[in-house]
């Protein structure tokens, strides 16, 4: 039988009659549909026994606890724990994005040399072993030759065991350079211990304030304990407890609070004093304290009366006189006012002058140590580790002046000026600094005017880094120590920014750590212990879990179960505690510093034609600012009116940009003394004309794909400006010039 | 070379030729299935499309070129049920259209969807008070019928006619092609209006929204309407471009001025309902919602109230104005003009019925979202521009599409020809089986 | 182009042409016999790809790690499947037992099976998990609660699973080579007959069952004449009248009960 | 879709559209079945072949 | 076999608490696998289930004023459960479910027509134009009660409905049917740092949403209390989650109104 062209077409027919008629296709179909609902690509997550490892937070210094859960060995969630003191189930959008860093492609992966230039990105994986010899080899060089001094070490962390370990170890080999990162807690400080006579921080009884006046704090900003902050301001609208906010750029905290005073930036603390005036004039202070417990309110009654009158304050902060009358009244009269400041998130100290003139009018309500006021907080009382016997080389390095002066004679009540730290570098030959240490900071982000920071930088021949994750100061590192990262390891945290009682969080570790990495209280006594003695003699423990022990004794293990541990009923005296200041009262003009206390403005760098607007950084907490950069989830939540691609938007009022002749969405130049910037304009209503509000956290040029190379770090155009008074940081802005492109 | 395959009687040009005027055409082709593969393989981020923008450029594609394809069914529709024998002249080039436009649409219908491997769930797992079910079921079906329609026009291909079976075949198929023609009918009443029904029954988006008879919304039956409207405009416009292309009169004048005929009349009573929903949402639907006309028509770059007046008046009134005087209908540039803006008309239509409810903010505090297409969407919504140039171009050189070509332009050289009738005749052209009328 | 070209095919064009003349004669003679068995042979050829070979090549065949011998393990201990499959605390079933689930028996071998052996020398002594093959492994879609089955309906584990806890060796798993998902979630059937209830795990398995349960539900509250005649329409309509009506699309049960 | 899938619904919203839709498609292939048939028919009588 | 009451379950966010911090939309994300992109500023791109807005008050300097609003999946119940979207969905892939009112999206059924999504006016369904891809070792975090989505579908707020699920599980081992208020919360609840989101039964005089709202049912859930409002309320779509703002502009914004209209019962 012949096959020809119409059998062949009668064979296909009966081929596809048959196919239709079997399965084939139709069971085709549907499995192409059921492969296409479990593409082999799209991640199956694995299931399992769930359990959750309380801990605590360590993504900024609030203190928060957070539940982790985990589903068999992932940790899969992170929440916020009920009952914690200080944040209660709230958890803020940071926290909640600990796992993306924890799995996340920023880690450090193993101790990592550099194997190209500084700041070139290549690395070379070292053993353990070999990394440490590495640095204890040039430390013990450097001790041989009497320049012990010469290690620094910039710490984010000093209150608990691992900041310890740290500052011990300088001490023990020979230097006094450890260095906290700044932030409004060292004005804060500061500002106790010269009208209070106290070593301690401030606490805020936010719960019991019934008048809330915010000199620029960003309360909902992420300033103090965020969540604690965020659960305060919902308590506050529940009772119809009054909120103030004086800044000159309508903010979130702007926007809820009941009023809005946008006030001429930088002159927030004359606003105070202004309201002082009108609360002395008008004898609405709270004389039961001030007559008893205050000194020095004669003079500094003086000064105000004759310096502050409200019209004087109008023409400087741009506040009507009556506004500030009326404010004054309604501050003064409630039962329970508080004042706060710090700007934004506090990240910068700030100037002595405000702080104090804040702090006074706290004062004149009596509002010290008293239900919701601020509470001097003592610092941590927990780690009471034997002196260090200091050798001779150990002497003598301690001995040496701090590298960035705290404590000597100019800076006499500051301890710690990280910002004069690349100046100093800088100016002298050799380099003052001849290792760095960096634990829990990221000061080559966070420091203003990269350009010196820079400089300094490539003077100091040996910098390690002991961060967990590739962030700049990593990236520009000679050689990386991961620590494990904070789901990983126990540590205690002794502090909970604005927490009005003693506190200590225990951190946990949820997962076994993910990578090579060693906790860095391990890595110091790995470090003192092939050091030998000295330094050797003054850890005698094992590892940091036998330090911990050590620390805590029994408490260790009540610590371990419950995650915290609080002085609940934490009072810092039953009526007015007794100030430890000369007089024993609360001092209003402190002696110390009596002239320089009342330069309550500090005027921005640069000068007006050429830079005609001014320059200020507003925070937001949906940008982290500090050691840790926005992991991916929180890139995602910043809205298209402050990043666009990888332009960042700078805020405008409408006016200020007609001016310039730019409109919404325009490229520009951003200028400031300090640098310049290519920037988008974003128009904003909420920004007083002749400002440039730029968002802080951006800008960055480590960390992985999701957060480098997008927007501008604020910090690199703005540049430190010292406060006379105390040598802190007191920047709030930088003149500017914006241009079209 | 393959003059066998030429239809009886007529003249082409030389094959080379042929393929070398087609080589642009399949060069768009080409560019359109590229993009076509990169949705496909690499989903829908090829596109400029987004969460504000669900629907884009493709189903106003989709949608333009049914309306534009509504030619076919509505000039079936007369041509069987109600026996305008005239244009049984113009069917078939109308089915091919209706043939190109259908099979377009589910083309970039299939290459809409975000997973095109699970698009027969909508036959499948149907949810029948979905517009979108009833217009993806009624317009499958109806492809079907355009098939079913087109199939007898291939099948009188010279050699295939020859061979027994599909010579029966088609014979028996046109014997039934009333009831084909009905059943198509019925179904495109159905999803003509179903597309409007898309829009129509969104109440989240007021834009769009209208009140109507039982579960359909005006706009169903304004979108069938328009449909059988601007359909044969299309019909005609392409129809007359085939003529310039081909330089030859293919259809009668009184075929055209019949169809443009009808077609201005349809127009006119649409545009007068047009006007009265338009005029019926924006006094009494919109404001119930507490929005005003102007809102749909201002602070935004594109969208001013000249589309409305483009629509209504440039592709609607002034259009049917022209087609309803027997002057404009004879005159060819008036002609030409009216269906030219007819289709501008109906394509601004349906824009402004899937882009424009879209763009136009509804939460009050959202701005309006604009969008462009990326050149993939241009290329995968130009590829059946292409695909339709290539069919008709082929049709017309291997099918009888036209039956009264032969009539209109006599083979004078060769004496092999049938004879020509006299061009002045309405006689019935001599191979008469080659024409579905003798069905 | 040229002339010689063209002429070729032109006279191939027109022999084309004339092929029906030719074929004409053959009609009828024989010629609708070849066509009719050529059909024959295109039609049962397909069939058996279709109906045989398809199933054969869609499948790939794996053994199981350890071969498990359930009837034994069944014997030995005291609650039955929850023995070794139980629930936790939370309410969530916690499957196929994981290593240290196995451990608490097997820290050493306990006889000298060979497959118990390997289990202790490959994956005891390494505390290496064993890469079960789940024969009922859902796709990701799917939200299967056991406590709602097991505890509230009090379910029985055969019903769907089939009689495994019988089986003294651990049957080849099947895998669809498109989808990755077991060849029981399909059954065994390539036509998708089944006779048990655990020969087929689809949606349609699933809502059978739900649909059966909920027609119960709802028939329990009918009167004898009303529940008569409602029970004749559910016999002609399948379905209908079952009393569930939480989803507004499918008056069935609401999508969310079963997927996530 | 057919009243045995899950989504299938006894009402009129289905009867009617379904029932339309399967309507349709039964005139449309038995149309088609019955012109196939007859094609056939008559190809096998000897109808058709070339001109007649 | 008894059934339970049906619920309705609904939110209700305070918007005098909510700082706009963002933490909701974060939760969200961490909860229900909801991917990331290195480039997610094209907000027209970028799959938020819960997405906070900035409204303005449209004022000049210095009486600007804005409000963070967050918008969740709203499960509206439009007319007997023919909320905008669910109608819509071609292949049943969306539904109402009667029992506990939420809007179900089963992302294996869809196949990405995005019909849904032309129909929800909250902009509150979002499209997978791209592979979810993690980075390399990030895919550990992933929660296994909620399957992550393939390119080329839609997915949606499901008021975290594995919760549900979850919580109902544990109520079977103690042999309940009915769950506690406390026992079933979202995702962006617990998260809410400013404890604005409160979330249960509207259905449910004793839960905290009812108490708040009070919502009437005479009147398709409109809300009794002066300080709460629907976002488009007047378009008909019922929706389940309410908002509570003191500031009359605020409550304005949730809904269009002509010249002489206003909220709170006006129309």
């Amino acid at each position: 039988m012949k096959m020809d062209r119409r059998s062949f077409l009668s064979f296909l027919i009966g081929g596809a009659a048959g196919t239709t008629l079997s399965p084939l296709p139709w069971k085709l179909t549907d499995d192409l549909a059921i492969w296409s609902q479990n593409w082999p690509w799209t991640p199956v997550p694995a299931g399992g026994e769930v359990t959750f490892v309380e801990t605590t937070c360590m993504l900024c210094p609030g203190g928060c606890g957070v539940t982790v859960r985990k589903v068999g060995d992932r940790a899969v969630k992170i929440e916020g724990t009920p009952g914690h003191p200080v944040n209660d189930g709230g958890i803020c959008i940071l926290g909640l994005s600990g796992l993306q860093l924890l799995y996340g492609p920023t880690r450090v992966p193993a101790p990592l040399r550099r194997a190209g230039g500084r700041g070139e990105n290549h690395w070379e994986k070292i053993s353990w072993d070999d990394a440490l010899a590495l640095v204890v080899e040039k430390l013990a060089a450097l001790r041989e030759n009497r320049l012990s001094h010469t290690l620094a070490c910039i710490s984010g962390t000093d209150g608990g065991t691992v900041g310890r370990l740290m500052e011990r170890f300088l001490t023990a080999y020979g230097s006094p350079n450890f260095i906290r990162t700044p932030s409004m807690r060292d004005a804060y400080e500061m500002t106790l211990h010269l009208m209070q006579g106290v070593q301690a921080s401030a606490g805020f009884d936010v719960e019991n304030a019934d008048f809330i006046l915010s000199f620029g704090s960003g309360i909902l900003e992420g300033w103090g304990s965020p969540v604690r902050m965020f659960r305060a301001h919902s308590a506050w609208k529940e009772k119809g407890v009054k909120v103030v906010q004086i800044e000159p750029r309508l903010s979130n905290t702007a926007a809820k609070s009941d009023k809005w005073l946008p006030v001429n930036p930088g002159t927030e603390a004359v606003l105070a004093l202004g309201l002082a005036h009108v609360i002395l004039k008008e004898s609405l202070h709270r004389k039961e304290f001030v007559d008893f417990y205050a000194s020095g309110l004669d003079r500094w009654k003086n000064e105000v009366i004759s310096k502050w009158t409200p019209e004087q304050v109008e023409a400087v902060t741009g506040i009507d006189k009556s506004t500030t009358v009326a404010l004054a009244r309604s501050f003064a009269r409630a039962d329970h006012p508080l004042a706060l400041c710090g700007r934004g998130k506090g990240s910068t100290p700030g100037s002595i002058g405000e702080f104090m003139a804040v702090h006074a009018l706290n004062a004149l309500v009596g509002n010290i140590n008293r239900k919701g006021g601020v509470w001097a907080v003592p610092g941590p009382d927990y780690i009471r580790w034997p002196e260090v016997e200091m050798d001779a080389t150990a002497a003598a390095g301690m001995q040496q002046p701090r590298i960035d002066g705290a404590g000597t004679e100019k800076y006499i009540f500051a301890r710690h000026l990280l910002h004069r730290v690349p100046e100093m570098v800088t100016a002298a030959d050799p380099s003052l600094v001849q290792a760095l240490f960096i634990l829990e900071a990221n000061p080559y982000y966070t420091l203003s005017d990269s350009a010196l920071l820079k400089k300094a930088w490539d003077k100091i021949p040996f910098i390690v880094s002991f961060s967990s994750f590739m962030d700049e100061t990593a990236q520009n590192a000679d050689l990386i120590l991961p620590n494990h990262m904070y789901l990983e390891r126990y540590e205690d945290v002794s502090y909970a920014e604005g927490f009005n009682k003693p506190y200590i969080g225990l951190a946990k570790p949820v997962i076994h750590p993910q990578f090579s990495t060693m906790h860095a209280g391990d890595v110091i006594l790995r470090l003192a212990k092939a050091l030998g003695d000295p330094v050797q003699k003054a850890f005698p423990w094992e590892d940091y879990e036998g330090c911990l022990d050590d620390t805590f004794g029994d408490a260790l293990e009540t610590l371990r179960e419950t995650g915290y541990r609080v002085e609940a009923d934490f009072a810092p005296g039953s009526g007015y505690p007794v100030f430890e200041t000369a007089s024993g009262r609360f001092e209003f003009i402190p002696e110390e510093i009596r002239d320089a206390g009342m330069q309550a403005m500090v005027q921005p760098q640069g000068e007006e034609p050429a830079f005609p607007l001014i320059l200020i950084p507003f925070d937001s907490q949906r940008l982290a600012n500090g050691y840790i950069g926005d992991p991916p989830f929180v890139i995602k939540t910043v809205p298209d009116t402050v990043l666009k691609g990888d332009a960042l938007f700078v805020e405008v009022h409408p006016e200020t940009a007609k001016a310039i002749g730019l409109s919404e969405g325009r490229a520009a130049l951003l200028a400031t003394p300090k640098g310049q910037a290519r920037v988008r304009v974003h128009l904003f209503e909420g920004i007083m004309p002749g400002l440039v509000g730029i968002p802080t956290g951006l800008g960055h040029q480590a960390y992985d794909g999701y957060l480098a190379g997008k927007g501008v770090n604020a910090n690199a155009l703005m540049g430190p400006v010292e406060d006379g008074a105390s040598g802190l940081n007191a920047a709030w802005g930088i003149r500017a010039k914006l241009s079209r492109v | 070379m393959d003059d066998a395959l030429f239809p009886k009687g007529v003249k082409r040009c030389p094959l080379p030729e042929f393929l070398m005027k087609l080589g642009p055409v399949v060069a768009l082709l080409i560019w359109g299935v590229v993009a076509m593969l990169m949705c496909w393989i690499k989903g829908l981020n090829q596109t400029n499309m987004n969460d504000a923008y669900g629907f884009a450029a493709w189903i106003w594609a989709d949608l333009t070129v049914i309306a534009l394809g509504g030619g076919a069914f509505f000039t079936g529709f007369l041509r069987y049920l109600i026996g305008k024998e005239k244009l049984k002249n113009i069917i078939n080039f109308a089915v091919l259209i209706g043939f190109i436009c259908y099979s377009s649409a589910l083309l970039i219908l299939a290459i809409d969807i975000g997973q095109p491997l699970r698009g027969w769930f909508i036959f499948w797992h149907a949810n029948v008070h979905s517009m979108l079910t009833e217009v993806a079921f009624c317009l499958t079906c109806y492809f079907g019928v355009l098939t079913i329609e087109y199939l007898p026009l291939v099948l009188e291909n010279r050699q295939i006619d020859r061979v027994p079976f599909f010579h029966n075949l088609t014979h028996h198929m046109h014997e039934v092609m009333p009831l084909f023609a009905a059943t198509g009918a019925f179904l495109s009443f159905f999803h003509q209006g179903s597309l409007g029904g898309v829009a129509g029954v969104l109440f989240g988006r007021p834009f769009a929204f209208r009140e109507g008879l039982f579960i359909w919304p005006w706009t169903f039956f304004l979108f069938t309407w328009s449909a059988a409207a601007y359909g044969p405009c299309f019909t005609i416009m392409l129809a007359k471009i085939t003529e310039k292309v081909t330089g030859k009169r293919l259809i009668k004048d009184d075929v055209y001025d019949l169809l443009a005929k009808i077609a201005g009349w349809m127009m006119a009573t649409y545009i007068v309902a047009k006007i009265i929903d338009t005029w019926y949402w924006a006094t009494v639907t919109a404001p119930a919602r507490g929005m005003t006309f102007m809102q749909f028509y201002s602070n935004n770059p594109l969208y001013g109230i000249w589309i409305l007046i483009l629509e209504i008046v440039i592709g609607g009134v002034i259009p049917a104005a022209i087609l309803l005087t027997r002057k404009g209908r004879n005159t060819p540039f008036a002609l030409m003009t009216a269906v030219v803006l007819g289709v501008i008309g109906v394509c601004v239509n349906r824009w402004v019925m899937v882009l424009q409810t879209l763009a136009v903010p509804v939460l009050p505090f959202e701005g309006w979202p604009m969008y462009y297409p990326s050149w993939q969407e241009v290329a995968t919504t130009l590829l059946p521009v292409a695909y339709g140039i290539i069919l008709v171009a082929f049709s017309y050189r291997y099918l009888p599409v036209f039956p009264q070509e032969a009539e209109l332009n006599p083979i004078v050289s060769e004496p092999a020809a049938p004879p020509a009738p006299a061009p002045d005749t309405d006689a019935e052209p001599a191979d008469a089986e080659l024409s579905p009328a003798q069905a | 182009m040229s002339t010689n070209d063209d002429k070729a095919k032109a006279d191939a064009l027109t022999d084309t042409g004339k092929q029906p003349e030719q074929d004409k004669p053959e009609k009828g003679n024989g010629a609708s016999g070849s066509i009719l068995f050529f059909f024959l042979v295109g039609l049962i050829a397909s069939l058996l790809v279709g109906w045989v070979v398809f199933p054969e090549l869609l499948y790939s065949k794996k053994k199981q790690p350890i071969d498990f011998n359930h009837a034994l393990h069944v014997d030995m201990v005291d609650e039955g499947c929850e023995s070794c499959h139980f629930f936790r605390e939370d309410g969530s079933f916690s499957g196929v037992p994981e290593l240290a689930q196995c451990i608490e028996c097997h820290e050493e071998a306990q006889t000298d099976h060979p497959e118990e052996i390997k289990f202790v020398t490959q994956y005891v002594e390494k505390y290496r998990e064993v890469p079960w093959l789940v024969y009922s492994r859902q796709p990701n879609c799917v939200f299967f609660s056991h406590a709602a089955h097991v505890r509230l309906a009090e379910m029985d584990c055969v019903t769907c699973h089939g009689p495994i806890g019988e089986s003294t060796h651990s049957r080849i798993y099947e895998e669809n080579r498109i989808t990755g998902l077991s060849r029981d979630i399909w059954g065994r059937n390539i036509a998708g007959i089944k006779r048990n209830s655990w020969d087929r795990m689809k949606m349609d398995d699933c809502a059978e069952c739900h649909a059966e349960a909920a027609t119960k539900t709802a028939s329990e509250g009918e009167a004898p004449i009303e529940g008569f005649f409602n029970n004749i329409i559910r016999i002609a309509f399948p379905g209908s009248l079952s009393g569930r009506k939480s989803s507004v699309q499918t008056q069935n049960e609401a999508c969310f009960v079963c997927h996530k | 879709m057919f009243p045995f899938n899950f989504e299938w619904i006894w009402d009129m919203s289905h009867l009617v559209f379904m029932g339309g839709l399967w309507f349709a498609l039964t005139i449309l292939g038995l149309g088609m079945a019955y012109c196939i048939i007859k094609a056939v028919i008559d190809t096998a009588q000897g109808k058709g072949g070339g001109h007649h | 076999m008894k059934h339970e009451q049906a619920k309705k379950y609904g939110m209700v966010i305070d918007l005098d608490k909510c700082t706009g911090c963002g933490a909701c939309m974060v939760a969200c994300m961490a909860e229900n696998n909801v991917p990331f992109k290195e480039d997610e500023t094209n907000k027209l791109d970028s799959i938020t289930w819960m997405r906070v807005y900035q409204l303005t008050n449209g004022k000049p300097f210095p009486d600007t004023d804005i409000c963070y609003l967050p918008r969740p999946c709203m499960h509206c119940e439009g007319d007997h459960g023919h909320s905008p979207c669910v109608s819509v969905c071609p292949a049943t892939a969306t539904d109402y479910s009667m029992d506990t009112g939420i809007v179900s999206q089963i992302y294996t059924r869809c196949f990405g027509c995005r019909y849904c999504m032309a129909a929800c006016p909250y902009h509150a369904r979002y499209f997978n134009w791209w592979d979810p891809v993690w980075p390399n070792g990030m895919e550990k975090y992933l929660n296994p009660n909620v399957s992550p989505r393939m390119r080329g579908v839609v997915e949606k707020c499901s008021f975290c409905y594995h919760r549900y699920q979850l919580a109902k599980d544990r109520a079977f081992m103690e042999g309940r049917r009915e769950l506690e208020e406390e026992e079933y919360q979202t995702a962006c609840t617990q998260a809410c740092p400013a404890g604005a989101i409160v979330f249960g039964d509207l259905n449910n005089k004793t839960h905290r949403v009812h108490q708040i709202v009070q919502p009437d049912p005479a009147h398709a859930g409109r809300p009794k209390n002066p300080k709460a409002f629907r976002l488009l309320e007047r378009l008909g779509t019922n929706p389940k989650v309410y908002y509570l703002s003191s500031r009359e502009w605020v409550r304005r914004s949730g809904d269009h109104y002509l010249p002489h209209e206003g909220p709170g019962g006006g129309h």
